[in-house]
């Protein structure tokens, strides 16, 4: 049946509980992007998935059996991600991750229907990694917690730093107290510190870290010092470098009306998620403009031409639907009463992942 | 008006009514015996006293001041010691502080207490947990003579006392009433007991006063008519 | 207990138990097979809180650990389906093990995984009683929890994701109407024979030794053996529920293994009427159907559900049921 | 690992645990002393930790913001003790058990109507933020000299109020018989609400103090809420030494744990292996510590039977 | 004489340096009542508990029908045929009054292993259980819920409970205790029927009641028999005067 171009999304993402932040930006920066672009024939339908995975593949039931959406996006957590999207994909629906790039989708598990808009789960780690290498970092200490999207990040550090660790720690899943960490860390010989702690954890350490008198560089990837959480770090974190392929002050139009927009529409200024969030929604007007969403295999190539005015400037898509961008090196810096991010470098051009060699279709 | 005065109390617990119409009087310095058989409303009767049960028709009247609307600490605070029935001891806490836990000052403090009870001195750091069934017995009977009460309600004081501990606690009680003027109201199986320290007697029947007068108008016939001894 | 209010507990009872087919039935004839799932997941939640309430109603042992159970459950059937779906054996030596795809054999491990576990967790925990046996039994499902979190054979965190539902001979079960059809029958056959149990001589010791193990001891017979037998049916039957609730997501992960798992299915219980028969039932058809209204309203939903809750809590004593059926608590 | 590093690492257990201890004084208080199961004490807790980053975003002083985390949990607790919990004493632990749940929630999500659903900043005072150098040439961060400073004098009040005092025995004994102290003439609801406040402000406290060095945010309190559960039941429910006892192995337990365990695992394992098993174990180390001592000592290492 | 069924050997238990029961040696002989009496925190409640299972003694041995039971825990002695009321009530509180007295019928008959037999439908577990509380006079009360009956009625449901066990020998821990000048008689009549049944070990205050019943009385102060004899011979005994009975219940 034709959808007279008509396109209905289901938006799974996290709007309660401690994540919820994330979610909220994700969601405002795709709804800005649709706002902005003023198409009627977009429908979005919205709901909160606790964070909790069971729940999200109810609401993605839901979504399929009784809303009958075309669409899917929203996720945040890798977890909910791998919960979610092969049972979206093996039913016909399409699925655009604003966040989440789980190794197992982009390798063997991809599937033609996904697409990756945000990044895959290694590659911030893999330009800490690079960065790390170029400055001349030799022994670093690394940690991250026990889980599958830890496990990646200190597998995506090691595989372009190349240099030695000085010790290499998982901790506990929501650690709140890093003292003996840090200890280990000040004990260790170390000349750098790669640490990829989301959320709290992340701010707990780095307030500790501030406090415990080690002065070793840190890197990390950019969701530790993300606009939304920055304020809540303060002045631990400035100077600090980390990765992210956006920032605020990257300059293309795109980006500007996207930044301006954001703020005067939400009154604060936009995160990373808010980014990718934009970017789902550009990507998926796009191809609209191009296919009837009824037409899986049109509608299919258009996305994948990624024909859209991306807010990092440059972005296609890889053999695995996963993105080919830059990763740039962002300082933390107090912009008057704001701490927010500056790029003082880029780390990794053009660069795709590991996994694409694994996809085949 | 009498010091304590209850008239047509009724009571229920929960939807079992308990109490259907309870009527009694008690003047300052006087001792009453309130019998019955078993489950005749006697406790609840002195639980209607004391406010840790509301009645839902009748009155009652203590130091002229009207009961109903008080909580059980206001009650006790205007001078009433309850010695429940089971003894209700605090487990957790030593013997000491079971005394001193809600003590108030006059008249009977620790020493006085001890030396009514000698046992309790020498358990004085023991859980009242550990304590023989008669020690707890002791223990609740101190217990409320240290909050000095203008009225103590004895629910079934002695039971599980020894002999020789009744016959000195009935004497301590007796010397209290001479010398102090506090009101008993006194439950108790044990009529030959009763006749020793009670003025007067009141007698329930399935929750109701059925006979009220003086201690000594209990007679055998009325004693085995309403207590069945 | 008064004759004619049992009778009206009963009825409550009957019409609760009608309400989910009628509901699927209901959802079926307007074409709303979201509504079917959600009724399917009703039934599923029960059935966990049924079995919880045999330790927590009738044995007096509150549970705060039977997530581990839910989740082994679910592990149970994640795993025989992974390996079926993957075509690798589950192990090879000493003897071949292949995975499975049949509902009936996954059920039968998912059960016996939970009588096993609740036996090992049971006999350690129920040495201790009371609040303390809260807390072991939360510190027993919270190691189960992080072992699982970070045991990466079978997804860590990610947890294991089956693409196609296991299958029922003679059904489809991917049609949501068939496979509530399964759900409803597990329920209603475990209803029966719980209903049986607490009648039975069993229930009545074992309810005794809740009530005062002294009394049930100075009888002749042993608490701790009545605990026990009673953790372990309670676990075995959580451990069905949890297979079929994988099952309906075709998903499983740690999360069915945390304390907020074990958290909300007390509150099934707690909110439906603890120790009454139907209670789990009412409780969690009420809890899912305010997450499912008010989810929609707005960001801060939760807010309304808590006070929602706190009201229940406060004014309806004894849970649904016991205010449906009129009874004052037991406990005073 | 060199000695120095294992003394630090015993000095970081022990301060973790007076860190549990601060929380966990508040929940012995309220849980074991009332007999009340309260899952909203670590709301409270947030609620500490919300006031002091508000206040100390406008005032700039940590002192005015400590101040306002007591206040405000202590006036939160007194509210929900008239309006909720007094209704609760009487009823059994599983009603308790839901209606705090329920005070999560509305907590939790009310918090976040409040201040929005990003983290909020509390920062320690200038005075405390740098280390400190200890005898042996070990560096310890000052605020957590503070914080044990704080903890052990709040666990040497609480014994003092709880066993010295006649408040104290009267609290104990309302929660054997709430009746029948009463009877006695103890006005046991006002002394009851006086407690939960109390019990509250110090959650309240111990957020503010703990989320100067962690990350004030929603759902800050409910990981705290379970370890803080953990050691009250292994040092034995109502016993404020118990606490204290049950706060430190639970510190050194963890954070030992996950230190030696990895390197103990390394002697015989490949390296990154050795990591994750021995971590998977380390998080898992407290509740077996907890169940362990729940096997030797039911009632816990200082709890009465 | 026929052979002794319980025969308590040398028990010894202290609390801290308290010694609650010191060498302790009883006999108890079938058809026989045997009062144990002394005052308050002599130990008479602690040797019952040493005896029923509660306890464990520091020394000494429990003999039971040709058994030493020294080592079984509460529910063998229970299933052995030792049977006990309590001295503070001890009731499942929730339960009927009918309930309480069918499960101890059910202890008595040893199995509880049956899951799908409604238990209160079972006529041979109700007429045993009905027929006690016939016998202690609480058959109006079957269907109240114990925590609804008062104090004295549940003292007499505790001695129903114990009936039900039909056990070989009556351990009772104050059983008149609470129960009025007039219940007391009753209780008094009922037990005296009750020994040809079984033996009591009799713990009593009530003097009325133990100077009627008893064939043989012992005298437990601070933990040690004091004096062992019939209802006179401890009357005339002036230790047991001083010690216990005090003035008048002796003349
Ligand atoms: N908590 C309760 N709930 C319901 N009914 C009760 C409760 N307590 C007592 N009753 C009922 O109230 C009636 C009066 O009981 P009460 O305890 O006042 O009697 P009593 O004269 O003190 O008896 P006893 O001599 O046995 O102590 C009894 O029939 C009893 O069944
Ligand atoms: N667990 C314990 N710890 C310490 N002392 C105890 C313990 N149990 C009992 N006692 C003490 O042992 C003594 C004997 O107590 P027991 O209960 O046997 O006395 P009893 O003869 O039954 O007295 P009563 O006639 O008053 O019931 C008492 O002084 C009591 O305080
Ligand atoms: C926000 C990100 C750190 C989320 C991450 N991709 C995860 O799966 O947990
Ligand atoms: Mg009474
Ligand atoms: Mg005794």
């Amino acid at each position: 049946d034709g959808h007279g171009g008509k396109v209905k999304v289901g938006m799974i993402t996290t709007l309660s509980g401690g994540g919820a932040g994330l979610g909220i930006d994700v969601r405002d920066g795709f709804m800005l992007a649709t706002k902005m672009a003023g198409n009627d024939n977009l429908e979005v339908v919205i709901e909160d998935d606790q964070r909790k995975p069971e729940i999200a593949v109810q609401l993605a039931d839901k979504m399929i059996q009784s809303e009958k959406v075309d669409v899917m996006t929203g996720i945040i957590w890798s977890n909910l991600a791998m919960a979610v999207v092969p049972a979206a994909t093996a039913q016909g629906k399409f699925y655009l991750s604003p966040n989440a790039g789980p190794s197992a989708l982009a390798g063997k598990g991809c599937h033609p229907l996904y697409f990756n808009v945000a990044w895959q789960n290694d590659n911030l780690h893999e330009a800490a990694g690079a960065y790390a290498r170029e400055i001349g970092y030799s022994n670093s200490f690394i940690l991250a917690p026990n889980y599958p999207a830890g496990q990646d990040a200190l597998t995506g550090y090691k595989r372009t730093y190349g240099g030695a660790l000085a010790g290499e720690i998982y901790t506990k899943l929501g650690q709140t107290d890093y003292a003996a960490e840090i200890a280990q860390i000040r004990a260790s010989g170390a000349d750098s510190v790669f640490f990829f702690l989301p959320g709290g954890m992340g701010i707990s350490f780095l307030k500790q870290y501030a406090g415990s008198g080690v002065d070793l560089p840190v890197v990390g990837p950019a969701f530790s010092f993300d606009q939304g959480i920055l304020q809540a770090v303060g002045d631990a974190a400035l100077g600090i470098k980390n990765t992210s392929q956006w920032n605020k002050d990257i300059d293309n139009a795109a980006n500007k009306a996207f930044v301006e927009g954001f703020q005067a529409e939400y009154g604060r200024l936009p995160s990373l998620y808010a980014s990718q969030g934009y970017d789902t929604a550009n990507l998926l007007l796009s191809a609209m403009a191009k296919a009837d969403v009824a037409d899986a295999d049109a509608f299919r190539a258009a996305l994948a031409e990624a024909d859209f005015e991306s807010v990092r400037g440059d972005f296609k898509f890889g053999p695995n639907q996963h993105p080919i961008q830059d990763y740039y090196v962002r300082e933390v810096i107090k912009d008057g009463d704001v701490f927010t991010n500056k790029i003082i470098a880029t780390s990794l051009t053009d660069h795709g992942d590991a996994y694409a060699g694994e996809c085949s279709y | 008006m009498s010091f304590l005065s209850l008239q047509g109390i009724e009571a229920s617990y929960g939807p079992t009514q308990a109490l259907f119409g309870v009527d009694l009087s008690l003047e300052e310095g006087a001792v009453c015996a309130l019998m019955g058989r078993n489950g005749m409303g006697k406790s609840s009767t002195v639980k209607v006293i004391c406010r840790l049960l509301k009645h839902s028709v009748g009155q009652v009247y203590f130091k002229g001041r009207d009961m109903a609307m008080l909580p059980p600490h206001k009650a006790a605070q205007a001078g009433m010691g309850l010695v429940p029935e089971g003894r209700r001891c605090f487990p957790n806490l030593t013997v000491y502080e079971n005394l001193i836990a809600a003590a108030r000052t006059g008249h009977w403090d620790f020493a006085r207490v001890t030396g009514l009870f000698p046992r309790l001195a020498e358990r004085r750091d023991q859980s009242a947990a550990s304590l023989s069934g008669g020690e707890q017995q002791m223990l609740a009977i101190g217990r409320a003579l240290m909050t000095n009460p203008r009225l103590l309600l004895l629910d079934e004081a002695t039971e599980g006392l020894a002999p020789v501990v009744r016959q000195e606690i009935w004497a301590a009680l007796r010397i209290l009433k001479s010398e102090t003027g506090m009101a008993l109201l006194v439950v108790d199986k044990s009529l030959r007991d009763l006749r020793q320290v009670a003025d007067s007697a009141v007698i329930l029947e399935r929750g109701a006063t059925v006979w009220a007068g003086a201690i000594g108008d209990v007679t055998p016939a009325v004693a085995d008519q309403y207590l069945g001894v | 207990m008064g004759v004619p209010e049992m009778g009206r507990a009963t009825l409550i009872n009957a019409a609760l138990f009608a309400m989910l087919p009628l509901t699927a039935l209901m959802a079926l004839l307007l074409d709303e097979p979201f509504i079917i799932t959600l009724t399917t997941k009703v039934a599923i939640l029960a059935l966990a809180g049924v079995g919880l309430n045999i330790a927590l109603g009738l044995g007096g042992l509150v549970s705060l650990g039977h997530a581990a159970f839910f989740g082994i459950g679910g592990y149970a059937m994640g795993i025989l389906a992974h390996h079926a779906q993957t075509y690798t054996p589950l192990m090879e030596a000493p003897f071949l093990l292949e995975g499975s795809n049949s509902m009936p054999l996954i059920w039968l491990v998912a059960v016996i995984a939970g009588a096993f576990a609740a036996m090992a967790i049971g006999a350690l925990s129920l040495r201790t009683s009371g609040v303390y046996f809260i807390m072991i039994t939360l510190a027993f499902g919270q190691m189960l929890y992080y072992f699982a979190i970070s045991w990466p054979a079978y997804g860590g965190e990610d947890g294991l994701s089956i693409y196609v539902r296991n299958g029922f001979p003679g059904l489809n079960t991917l049609v949501p109407i068939q496979f509530f059809a399964i759900c409803f029958a597990v329920l209603a056959l475990v209803l029966f024979g719980v209903g049986r149990l607490a009648a039975s001589p069993f229930g009545l010791a074992l309810a005794g030794a809740r009530q005062n193990p002294e009394r049930v001891q100075t009888v002749g017979l042993s608490p701790y053996r009545l605990r026990l037998l009673a953790f372990v049916i309670s676990g075995a039957i959580t451990a069905l529920a949890g297979a079929l609730f994988a099952d309906l997501n075709r998903f499983v992960s740690p999360t069915m293994l945390s304390w907020h798992m074990s958290g909300e299915i007390m509150i099934f219980v707690i909110l439906g009427g603890v120790g009454r028969l139907f209670g789990p039932v009412a409780g969690a058809a009420l809890f899912i159907l305010l997450e499912h209204v008010l989810g929609g309203l707005s960001d801060y939903w939760h807010v309304y559900l808590g006070i929602l809750l706190l009201l229940v809590v406060l004014f309806a004593r004894g849970g649904l049921i016991g205010t449906l059926a009129g009874r004052e608590v037991a406990h005073d | 690992m060199s000695t120095i590093l294992l003394i630090e690492q015993i000095l970081n257990g022990l301060q973790f645990g007076v860190m549990l201890f601060l929380m966990a004084a508040g929940l012995t208080l309220i849980f074991g002393v009332m007999g009340l199961i309260n899952l909203a004490h670590g709301s409270l807790y947030m609620v500490g930790a919300f006031a002091a980053a508000a206040v100390a975003g406008v005032t700039g002083s940590f002192v005015l913001a400590l101040i306002a985390s007591l206040v405000a949990a202590a006036a939160a607790g007194a509210l929900v003790e008239l309006l909720v919990i007094r209704r609760l004493y009487a009823r059994d632990h599983l009603d308790q058990v839901l209606a705090t749940f329920a005070l999560i929630l509305i907590f939790s999500e009310g918090t976040r109507w409040l201040f929005g659903s990003f983290p909020l900043f509390l920062d320690i005072p200038t005075a405390f933020a740098g280390p400190v150098m200890l005898p042996g040439g070990i560096q310890y961060p000052a605020y957590r000299l503070l914080i044990i400073a704080i903890g052990l004098l709040i666990a040497f009040g609480l014994f003092q109020l709880i066993a010295r005092t006649r408040i104290g025995i009267q609290i104990r004994a309302g929660e054997s018989d709430r009746e029948m102290i009463a009877a006695l003439g103890v006005d046991i609801s006002k002394l009851y609400t006086i407690v939960f406040a109390l019990g509250a402000g110090l959650a309240g406290l111990a957020g503010a103090l703990v989320g100067a060095i962690q990350s004030v945010q929603v759902g800050m309190g409910e990981p705290v809420l379970i370890l803080a559960f953990v050691v009250i039941v292994i040092g034995g429910i109502g016993s404020i030494k118990g606490a204290l006892v049950g706060a430190l192995l639970v510190g050194l337990t963890d954070t030992l744990g996950g230190v030696l365990l990895p390197e103990l695992f390394g002697t015989f394992m490949e390296a990154s292996a050795a990591t994750a098993v021995g971590s998977s174990l380390a998080s898992m180390s407290i509740y077996i510590l907890m169940a362990g001592v729940l096997l030797f000592k039911p009632t816990g290492l200082y709890g009465r039977a | 004489m026929t052979e002794t069924l319980l025969d308590i050997k040398g028990l010894r238990k202290s609390f801290g340096a308290l010694v609650a029961t010191d060498d302790v040696s009883l006999t108890l002989n079938p058809g026989e009542i045997h009062a144990l009496i002394g005052p308050n925190g002599a130990g008479k409640s602690t040797l019952i508990k040493q005896v029923a299972g509660g306890l464990a003694p520091d020394a000494g041995q429990v003999w039971f029908a040709g058994r030493d039971v020294t080592g079984f825990n509460t529910a063998a002695r229970a299933r052995a045929g030792l049977g006990r009321t309590f001295q503070i009530s001890s009731l499942a509180m929730e339960y009927t009054v009918l309930q309480n007295a069918v499960l101890g019928a059910l202890g008595a008959r040893g199995t509880v292993w049956r899951f799908f037999r409604p238990v209160m439908q079972d006529a041979e577990l109700r007429g045993v259980a009905e027929a006690a509380l016939e016998r202690v006079g609480l058959m109006d009360h079957r269907d109240k819920r114990t925590a609804e009956l008062s104090h004295g009625q549940r003292r007499l449901l505790e001695v129903a409970v114990a009936l039900t066990l039909k056990p070989r020998v009556f351990l009772m821990d104050e059983p008149m205790a609470g129960l009025g000048a007039g219940g007391s008689k009753r209780l008094t009549g009922f037990l005296d029927g009750l020994r040809s049944e079984a033996p009591i070990l009799l713990v009593e205050h009530d003097m009325d009641a133990v100077f009627a019943l008893a064939d043989r009385i012992s005298v437990l102060v601070y933990g040690k028999v004091i004096a062992t004899g019939t209802a006179s011979e401890i009357k005339a005994n002036r230790d047991v005067r001083e010690a216990y009975l005090g003035q008048e219940e002796a003349s």
